[in-house]
């Protein structure tokens, strides 16, 4: 496993503000740094703001007005906020969208292919590549001639997925990519990132509310809540403090809790006190 | 000052034709104004207002031009003209409506306030009529006719009229709408190309005209037996379709060109000093000369209303009578500058529509000018009094109105 | 701090539920109706009248009701200026078969003979969904249009086919007709506009409103939910061609006196009323009065400054004037795309803070 | 046909009563096209259980619910309702019967306030007619203060009071979830379809929604269908459950049952994390 | 009986003509739509502003002269040359290209992510924004443009049928060199959106803009392009209209025409637009021939309208249009 305190700092967030709207303040100050070829995890609750600040890092919040109004981001020490979505793919880094967002009315490896659209090292580069992404994903090998918007959520995950492989990244940004899945799929998209983090060297930046799974492969961590950090810490650590236990694993002293006996009155976090 | 306000339209899909007219409008009263100090010794003011051919701009632009003492509307759109009918009639301004509008406003006892001569469209229709009976020897007997008109009240206006004159000859006739905006015809033509009628008349305005133009140029109909309504007879109406419009034939009721003594004097006294309308693109075009006609017919009755009343600062009221009692003589329009210009109109109480007498206009492509191709004929009173009686006495019915005694 | 909310306490569901739940609201809006029946009528004159006040209202009272159907209903028509002409030659037809009853009951039943129409129109909704069902609605448009155009029975066999609305009075005023005094003309459309906007509001807040914005906001979970379809959407395609019906009745009636179908009701006419609850906003039934008054006034006044105050020749100004109306759009759509409606929200909200913003 | 519905009833280990069957699904095949989602599966609710509906993606859970509802019209197969045999039935009748429903990707009415929202679950219940509405004036005004008490109740339940007046849009996901639960609670229905009421959540969060489904469960003695992928909850939560895999039933039974069977550990729950 | 049936095949013939000069401006209705989601209302105009720009830059008309003469009182008529079609056509086309850019650059770039009918209301004000830019820019008179197209009778095949049939077919030669580069057009188009990146790129962008975005397309190159072609469709369609039946306002209104031919193909499919216009061309035709007659004629304004409308009760999609994914 990597070390990430010893790496370089591929992308560094410092102290961000976001603001949707001109008056809904999202993101309040929130500092991260994501270490070369690394396994970042994001963590918090609905809203905490972990999709605002992958989209803020990506560029991607002018089309929802929204704006970051305080603070830095940099990728490899160039600031990014005067780049437009597409410079970025092009310097690397790349994201997958919470919720999928395949085009739905595109085949399969029509979809694949558009993640190549800022390529410009030749067709057959581009076809050895989709012949690396349906390695990773035979299933995708099956289904591509079919309509994206009538395969699975899984499928779909996967479509996503393949597709920002298809731009040769370095940093890929993955919005909750367990959601909806079943637990056999999470598992199989976690191993999936993991070997494309090992085999191609690719870091990723990753947002989950499935904690558990998050922190197995994950190297090191952040916990938003509200729109600030309010706890990092190489993954193994994180796992084993007693709040994240408690409130992020379900888990007391005793295992892990029935959701049947959650009716009573619960601590309140101790970071909030 | 007098005011005599130009409710015009040079936007919207009849800009092309209604920007002539307004400009002939303009200049004529620009001539009174500079070279005689205007009416009477009264400057003519001709505050334009732009109706786009809309009624309810039409409505905004009255009302916006009726408090500052408008002595008459002519509004140039048959739509407006109905809308302001009533209007006028309450208060108390006329409305002049050469060639278009109502055409039962000629009866002058129902329509007190309204006045179309020196023709309307019934007249048109009898005067296209009486042509082809000339060029056949006086017998249309199974001659097949069609009419090509536009889908409002201004193109069904002639139906009656043409329906009674073809029971009258003997020929037979075909009705073909289009909508508007009538660029696209295949079908009428089509259907024109299979019927083979002997004639054809056109009741267009705006695109239509051209688009028919062009498509009776191309399945080859005759151009000589395609008789339009004056709206349907100006340069723009023609030009576009090149060679394939020469010999076109139209009504009108007044002359063309700018052989008339008055085009030196508007040279002197507007043109050149660049106080022509819009620069004076149109000049001598057939919808300019229109356009000044109207403005010289308004003038003449503000003459003859100053004289009735003795004074040259006169009221609308005033200007009704003048309107009346107005006889513009063939010397009168020598004096004018206009000599054979147009037709003598003479009003009356009961006849607001003077003569009705129009004549034909032929296209000379290669010229790129209308030569007029008859003298002013008469049209078929017979036919044409009891419609106007009958429509306008149904309107008196509706409206309330009793017709006055003259 | 004038304008707050806090200190307006609410103590039942009634209250809660009631039009202007802030003080200053309903204060403005009994100034308003104050204004409108006290002092208007007494001072307007012809050109008022018939320039800004009676085509304001009556184009109010179409919005109203295309709002309805488009704002609340979620079913986008272009077929208004068709519905229109429904209303218009239901009145006269009545208005000339049964010159004995009161106008007022005409323009009413000419409101329900076009919600008839509008029901038959709406069918397809069922079906067409977004802009399909907007193009589709062009049908009902393109096609009344040619029907009072083609057949001779609705414009009483005149010679042309215009209709001209006969003089009819309200207990001793003529409302229409040329003897109509402007306060006549206004005050009959205030007040069926002030009667149509409260019944606009009563169904747009209860039962009924609540199916048709929850059709339009997503019509198949409204479904599983338990709303039938057929019935939201055809109750919205009534109600909306009630109010349109009974505007083209006005318009035809009491502004105009005299129309041509193609010309009075044509296309433009659906579009000039989409516009005005767009740009008024959408869902909104002060909306409809801001995007009729903007659209209404506007020309007005671009006309007044272009033509009166520059002395622009009129067709540069009316060039102009279109290409502002244009920008003018898309510059709202921009700004707003929600209307001039969350425009005025807006500013009550900073409003209500101020001065404490935040 | 005549199946006759068991009426044996038996009581939970935490002393819940589970009566006859209130809906039987009878050899359900639904087709798209060339696709299978459902192939022949049949089984029940009971009234008064939690009843899960397990499986990969794709497997046919949210078709089933939308059969169910009456979104969805099998080409084979009978709904009982009730021990009556649904004839065929359009959505809103079905949902007169009283099955509400919550959706998987969340199907608020965007426009509308969080309030407006939850009356909608109420129009069932409303009937003044179009002139009271019109008018707004008798019955009209008498049912809209009632409904929206009982509307009130069910915020309070929720606990979403401070929300009443905002529009639905600007709610984060956890509560636009919750704001879909409390419509549907709202219609007081017999059934109530859930599917995945708690994909998207933390822990926290979806201890939260446990506690309100088991309430809903426990006070109003409504019947609950539920699909949900975090095992954890289905296990916990569900009285039995039944799996399924692309179109097919593979299991049917109490959770430890359906833990154990080894076709569902392989089709689906791959190797256990707890 | 039998001069009926030939009737109507000649009527099919001109319809079918007619019926490809509607998809010409159809073509660039489903051009914007499928890259942008937007019903672009203001493609008539488009056209219209186009074949204004052609004439005024092939006659060498001075641009805004009725303006600059009006402010500043000088005479200014045009600048005294004529050019040769073809270079007007590729000048027109830039401006169309600059028009492209303005408009991605002044509104759609400020309306991403609204809903479609806000991006409809948009196109309306752009409409008449371009529509009073067109009259300020080149005057509202009446324009004849003729960039060498021929017109007329084609008299091969009117000597061909008259042969066959004693009667001879009237076909337009224009509506011969209209289908013909009608037909070229739909080719290039479809080939490019099938088979190219960029082509696959505006397909994606239809789909889900924020996702287009974050694979690293860019909506603005991608918006321009798809107008500047729109833009070059509108040009044809201008030229054809505009060599029928002059160059004026009206040229706009063949929008409304176009409107039902893409109810009836389907608001996204290229080939459709075709189909769709060949469908009503001939439809509407021999509805006026056949029933015409008995109801009082002048049916053609409605009856695409409402022959889409019943087509549309059947198929709500339009015939080629992508299926409406309906789940829940
Ligand atoms: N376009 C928007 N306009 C206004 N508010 C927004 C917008 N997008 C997100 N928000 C708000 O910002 C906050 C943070 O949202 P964000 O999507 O970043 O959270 P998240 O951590 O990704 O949550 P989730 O786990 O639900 O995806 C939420 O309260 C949300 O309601
Ligand atoms: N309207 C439809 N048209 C075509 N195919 C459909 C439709 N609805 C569902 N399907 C297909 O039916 C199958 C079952 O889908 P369904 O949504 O029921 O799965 P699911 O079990 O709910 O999966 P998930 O857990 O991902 O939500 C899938 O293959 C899906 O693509
Ligand atoms: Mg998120
Ligand atoms: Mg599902």
């Amino acid at each position: 496993m990597l070390d990430a305190t010893n790496s370089e700092n591929l992308l560094e967030v410092n102290n961000i503000e976001v603001i949707y709207n001109h008056v809904i303040l999202v993101l309040k100050g929130v500092s991260l740094s994501v270490p070369k070829g690394g396994i970042t995890a994001l963590l918090g609750g609905n809203g905490a703001g972990k999709t605002t600040t992958l989209k803020a890092i990506s560029n991607l919040l002018a089309s929802e007005r929204g704006e970051v109004t305080k603070g830095t981001i940099s990728y490899r020490g160039e600031r990014v906020a005067d780049l437009n979505p597409a410079t970025l793919v092009k310097k690397g880094v790349i994201q997958v969208m919470e919720g999928r967002h395949c085009f739905e009315h595109l085949t399969v490896e029509e979809n694949l292919l558009t993640g190549a659209y800022t390529r410009s090292d030749g067709a057959a580069a581009v076809r050895q590549d989709l012949e690396m992404v349906y390695d990773y994903f035979p299933r995708l090998k099956e289904r591509r001639k079919s309509q994206a918007g009538y395969t699975s959520g899984g499928e779909q995950q996967m479509v996503a997925m393949g597709r920002a492989l298809m731009s040769r990244p370095e940093t890929i940004l993955l919005d909750e990519p367990s959601m909806g899945l079943a637990p056999q799929l999470v598992e199989q998209i976690f191993e999936i990132v993991k070997a494309v983090n090992e085999g191609e060297g690719v870091t990723f930046l990753l947002a989950e509310q499935n904690t558990n799974v998050a922190l197995r492969y994950a190297h090191y961590g952040y916990i938003l809540e509200n729109g600030r950090v309010v706890m990092d810490g190489p993954a193994a650590a994180l796992r084993e403090n007693p709040d994240v236990k408690e409130f992020y694993l379900g888990m007391s002293d005793e295992g892990r809790k029935s959701f049947r006996d959650v009716r009573s009155y619960r601590r309140r976090k101790r970071w909030l006190a | 000052d007098l005011v005599v306000p130009n409710l015009s339209y040079r936007t919207g899909p009849y800009g092309a034709n209604g920007t002539q007219y307004a400009d002939g409008f303009n200049d004529y009263f620009t001539l009174l104004n500079e070279r005689d100090g205007g009416i009477g010794g009264e400057i003519v003011q001709v505050p334009e207002c732009e109706t786009a051919y809309n009624t309810e701009k039409g409505v905004e632009c009255y009302e916006s031009t009726k408090g500052s003492g408008a002595l008459v509307y002519n509004p140039l759109s048959t739509g407006i003209t109905y809308q302001l009918i009533p209007k006028v009639s309450v208060d108390k301004i006329p409305l002049y409506t050469p060639g278009y509008g109502r055409t039962s406003a000629k009866n002058g006892k129902v329509f007190e306030w309204v006045f179309n001569a020196p023709a309307n469209y019934w007249d048109g229709a009898s005067g296209a009529i009486n042509y082809l009976l000339a060029e056949n020897g006086g017998d249309l007997n199974g001659k097949k006719i069609a009419l090509v008109y536009h889908n409002s009240a201004y193109g069904k206006e002639p139906i009656r009229t043409l329906q009674d004159l073809a029971a009258k000859h003997g020929f037979s006739l075909t009705e073909i709408p289009v909508d508007a905006p009538g660029q696209e015809q295949k079908s009428q033509w089509l259907q024109i190309r299979r019927d083979k009628p002997d004639y054809v008349l056109i009741w267009g305005w705006g695109v239509m005209n051209q688009a028919a133009i062009q498509e009776a140029a191309n399945i080859r109909f005759p151009m000589e037996n395609f008789i339009g309504i004056w709206w349907s007879g100006s340069e723009v109406d023609v030009t576009p379709v090149g060679a394939g419009a020469n010999g076109y034939k139209a009504l009108t009721f007044h002359g063309v060109g700018t052989e008339y003594p008055i085009y030196g004097d508007l040279k002197q006294y507007v043109i050149d000093p660049g106080k022509a309308s819009q620069g004076g693109e149109h000049v001598g075009s057939v919808l300019y000369s229109r356009g000044m006609y109207a403005a010289l017919v308004i003038s003449e009755a503000i003459r003859k209303a100053q004289e009735l009343a003795g004074t040259s600062a006169i009221t609308a009221t005033q200007l009704r009578d003048g309107f009346e009692q107005l006889d513009i003589t063939p010397a009168r329009l020598e004096e004018l500058g206009l000599p054979d210009f147009g037709p003598e109109i003479k009003m009356t109480c009961d006849n607001h529509g003077g003569s009705g007498m129009s004549r034909m206009q032929q296209w000379d492509a290669a010229a790129g000018k209308w030569n007029l191709i008859t003298e002013f004929s008469e049209p078929d009173q017979e036919v044409l009094a009891p419609l106007i009686t009958e429509d306008s006495e149904a309107y008196a019915k509706e409206a309330g109105i009793t017709p006055r005694d003259c | 701090m004038i304008y707050r909310e806090a200190g307006d306490f609410k103590t039942g569901y009634r209250d809660d539920g009631q039009t202007f739940p802030i003080r200053l609201d309903r204060w403005g809006y009994y100034a308003a109706l104050a204004v409108a029946f006290g002092i208007i009528p007494f001072v307007i004159n012809d050109y008022w009248a018939n320039a800004v006040f009676v085509p304001f209202l009556i184009y109010a009272i179409a919005a109203l009701g295309l709002n309805i159907l488009t704002g609340y209903a979620g079913q986008v028509s272009l077929g208004t200026g068709g519905f229109m002409a429904v209303g218009a030659y239901a009145v006269y037809k009545l208005m000339t078969a049964f010159p004995e009853i009161s106008v007022v009951i005409h323009i009413l039943l000419a409101g329900g003979i076009t919600a008839v129409v509008g029901m038959l129109f709406g069918l397809p909704s069922l079906r067409i969904k977004g802009f399909y069902l907007a193009v589709a609605t062009l049908a009902a448009q393109f096609f009344l249009v040619w029907l009072f155009n083609k057949v001779p029975w609705f414009y009483n066999y005149s010679a042309s086919g215009q209709i001209n609305a006969p003089e009819r009075t309200v207990l001793g005023w003529a409302v229409t007709g040329p003897a109509t005094s402007a306060a006549g003309k206004y005050l009959v459309c205030l007040i069926f506009a002030l009667l149509l906007a409260w019944v606009a509001r009563n169904l747009t807040r209860g039962t009924l409103g609540r199916k048709w914005m929850a059709i339009r906001d997503m019509d198949i979970a409204a479904e599983i939910i338990g709303v039938n379809p057929l019935t939201a959407k055809l109750s919205a395609f009534a109600v909306s061609s009630f109010f349109i019906g009974v505007a083209g009745a006005l318009l035809f009636a009491v502004y105009l006196g005299a129309a041509e179908v193609g010309e009075a009701f044509g296309i433009n006419k659906s579009f000039l009323v989409l516009f005005m609850i767009i740009i008024g906003g959408l869902g909104s039934i002060f909306g409809s009065f801001a995007g009729a008054a903007f659209m209404v006034l506007l020309p007005v006044l671009l006309k007044n400054v272009l033509v009166g105050s520059f002395g622009w020749p009129t067709d540069l100004a009316a060039h102009f004037e279109l290409m502002i109306v244009g920008a003018l759009i898309v510059f709202f759509l921009i700004v707003e795309p929600h209307g001039l409606a969350r425009l005025w929200a807006l500013a009550k909200e900073k409003l209500r803070l101020w001065p404490f913003p935040h | 046909m005549t199946h006759s519905p068991a009426v044996e009833t038996y009581t939970t280990a935490d002393g819940r009563q589970i009566g006859g069957v209130l809906m039987d699904m009878r050899n359900i095949t639904l087709r798209f096209g060339g696709v299978e989602a459902i192939k022949d599966i049949s089984f029940d609710i009971r009234e008064g259980e939690i009843r899960a509906i397990i499986g990969p993606n794709g497997a046919g859970k949210s078709s089933m619910l939308n059969v169910i509802s009456g979104f969805y019209v099998p080409q084979e197969g009978e709904v009982w309702f009730r021990g009556h045999r649904r004839g065929p039935m359009k959505p809103y009748e079905v949902a007169r019967l009283g099955i509400a429903r919550t959706f998987q990707n969340i199907a608020l009415f965007d426009g509308m306030s969080v309030l407006d929202n939850i009356m909608t679950g109420r129009l069932n219940k409303m009937k003044a007619g179009f002139l009271s509405q019109a008018l707004w004036w008798g019955a009209a005004e008498r049912e809209e203060i009632a409904n929206r008490e009982q509307v009130e109740k069910i915020i309070d339940f929720l606990e979403i009071q401070n929300i009443r007046k905002t529009p639905v849009g600007r709610l984060p996901y956890g509560l636009k979830k919750r704001v879909e639960l409390a419509r549907a609670l709202a219609a007081e229905p017999q059934l109530l379809l859930l599917d995945e009421p708690m994909a998207g959540m933390n822990v926290e969060e979806k201890e939260d929604m446990s506690r309100f489904i088991l309430d809903v469960n426990d006070e109003f003695g409504t019947t609950i269908a539920l699909i949900e992928h975090d095992m954890g909850v289905v296990m916990d939560l569900s009285d039995r459950v039944v799996v399924m895999d692309y179109g097919r039933k593979i299991g049917d039974g109490t959770p430890d049952e359906v833990r154990n069977n080894q076709e569902v550990i392989d089709a689906y729950l791959g190797v256990a994390h707890d | 009986m039998m001069d009926q049936l030939i009737y109507s095949a000649e009527i099919f013939l001109n319809g079918l003509m007619t019926g490809v000069m509607y998809a010409l401006v159809a073509l660039g209705f489903v051009l914007i739509y499928k890259a942008s989601g937007v019903f672009n209302y203001a493609q008539g105009v488009l056209a219209l502003f186009a074949a204004l720009t052609l004439v005024g830059i092939q006659q060498g008309q001075v641009p805004f002269r009725h303006l600059i003469n009006a402010i500043f009182g000088t005479h200014l008529e045009s600048f005294g040359w004529t050019l040769p079609s073809v270079l007007a056509i590729l000048l027109t086309a830039g401006v169309m290209v600059l028009l492209a850019v303005l408009i991605e650059k002044l509104v759609l770039q400020h309306l991403v992510g609204q809903e479609p009918i806000i991006l409809f209301m948009a196109t309306i004000g752009l409409a008449y924004f371009l529509e009073g830019l067109g009259d300020v820019m080149w005057g509202a008179d009446i324009k004849t443009l003729d960039v060498g197209l021929p017109q007329g009778i084609s008299e091969s095949i009117e000597s061909v049928t008259a042969a066959w049939f004693g009667y001879g077919f009237f076909i337009d030669r224009l509506d011969i060199w209209a289908t013909a580069i009608a037909a070229l057009l739909v080719a290039a188009l479809v080939a490019f959106s099938q088979y190219t990146k960029q082509g696959r790129a505006m397909r994606a962008v239809a789909d889900d803009h924020q996702a287009a975005l974050s694979v690293g397309i860019s909506l603005r190159f991608i918006w321009v392009m798809v107008w500047s072609i729109a833009g070059f469709v509108a040009l044809v369609a201008g030229i054809m209209w505009g060599t029928k039946s002059g160059v004026q306002f009206s040229l706009s209104l063949i929008a409304l025409k176009a409107l039902p031919v893409l109810m009836l193909g389907g608001f996204t499919s290229i080939p459709g637009a075709i189909v769709g216009g060949l469908i009503i061309g001939v439809g509407e035709k021999l509805f006026e021939f056949w029933i015409g007659p008995l109801i009082g004629g002048a049916t053609e304004n409605w009856f695409a309208y409402v022959l889409a409308l019943i087509f549309l009760v059947f198929r709500p999609q339009g015939l080629f249009g992508e299926r409406i994914i309906e789940r829940v």
